[in-house]
């Protein structure tokens, strides 16, 4: 019913979405995170990307984080693809995806997996500036949204 | 044996990103062995804010014992998404 | 650079997500709430559906509705699409896409949209079931979620 | 004049979509009005729970004044999404 996929090429949102609710008239709600490279970080112009995994624990932690999702709410399919490798800007990094009965759980749902993913799946960014390559720095506003969902 | 594998950061300012090393009890005896290699591996594995460690891809902390055969990775916090 | 569709036909989920994202590399996330016509309501099996508007005022409250989110987040975009007349299970019925730097905002604001519209936007839904047609109540789960955005 | 409109099941139920009325002071009296009419009008505009309003296409309540050439509507709880 889930399915992770990491990539380095561009995926279909629109294929991902149509296949969550192809033939299941039990969906009533699916909601869509995609997260996409800026062109600003910290300031800084950010002219192009490279991201770096670890593959194997990628995807166990993300199938983990997946199953606790499904413990927690009631859901009709997760899909989760994240692209590695050079990225520009406008380019889509991550896609999360949750189909449901309800709209509240699917909501729920998908932005837990996409808090989970961003303190917990091993991803590495690093951005070319002007001023030279540099690693992107966790964010803390990332732990705190994590943090949310232990409360 | 342990696989000890380095990413991102680490692997660039180590200039390592794999190597077998002769099994230790636990991650507090493997990093302590790193730290005493010296220069920069003595900065990193120094400072417990500068990298996170897992075993057999599982999260793993400084208590975490090691059996022969192990893979560890050490790596810095995470960016993806 | 918000938009407002109400219409009877079909709505291509692709286009309005890439509008939201083209050629604005300040856009991190992109949120997407599809609401889909479910095969089954209060236990009973539904055929179809027909949706009755109240058309200009539909377009003015769903117009304040995206006003006040602009004014609690800061955003990059909201595309709100509504179906009505027809409907059959697995159709979209509804679509809100919202285009912001950072995901808590998108997220909070898509979430915000969808339960505003639910309880106050002017749209009715009447099924055809085995046992003749009915329209559908409005459902107290609703009227929570709203209630939440005021606390 | 008042234009008043009828949606969704009071529109079936009244079997009325729209008509024009003389000119009252608020949506009470307006209200009060269609209540008098009797048989299925007493009932709906007996029951608070069963309608709501707007004038002008905004949402209303009782205490709302009316002025000449307003739109007023009559409706039941929303289930759009």
């Amino acid at each position: 019913m889930n399915r992770i996929l990491i990539q380095n090429e561009p995926f279909d949102i629109q294929a991902i979405q149509d296949e969550l609710r192809a033939q299941n008239p039990a969906v009533g709600a699916l909601v869509t995170f995609l997260g996409l490279m800026r062109d600003m970080n910290e300031g800084d112009q950010v002219s192009d990307m490279f991201l770096e995994h670890y593959p194997g624990m990628t995807e166990k932690v993300l199938a983990e984080i997946l199953d606790e999702a499904e413990r927690r709410w009631d859901l009709l399919g997760i899909r989760v693809v994240h692209r590695v490798g050079e990225l520009k800007p406008t380019d889509a990094i991550v896609l999360v995806a949750v189909a449901s009965a309800h709209r509240g759980e699917a909501f729920h749902a998908c932005e837990f997996v996409i808090d989970y993913l961003k303190t917990r799946a091993p991803f590495w960014k690093k951005e070319r500036t002007r001023d030279g390559d540099r690693w992107v720095s966790a964010r803390h506003s990332d732990n705190d949204a994590e943090r949310r969902w232990s409360e | 044996m342990i696989k000890v594998l380095y990413f991102a950061r680490l692997r660039e300012d180590l200039n390592t990103d794999a190597e077998f090393v002769d099994a230790v009890q636990d991650l507090h005896s493997l990093v302590k062995m790193l730290r005493a290699r010296g220069g920069e591996w003595a900065e990193i594995f120094g400072d417990d804010q500068l990298f996170l460690m897992s075993v057999n891809q599982e999260m793993a902390d400084l208590a975490t014992s090691l059996a022969d055969g192990d893979e560890v990775a050490f790596f810095p916090p995470v960016t993806g998404g």
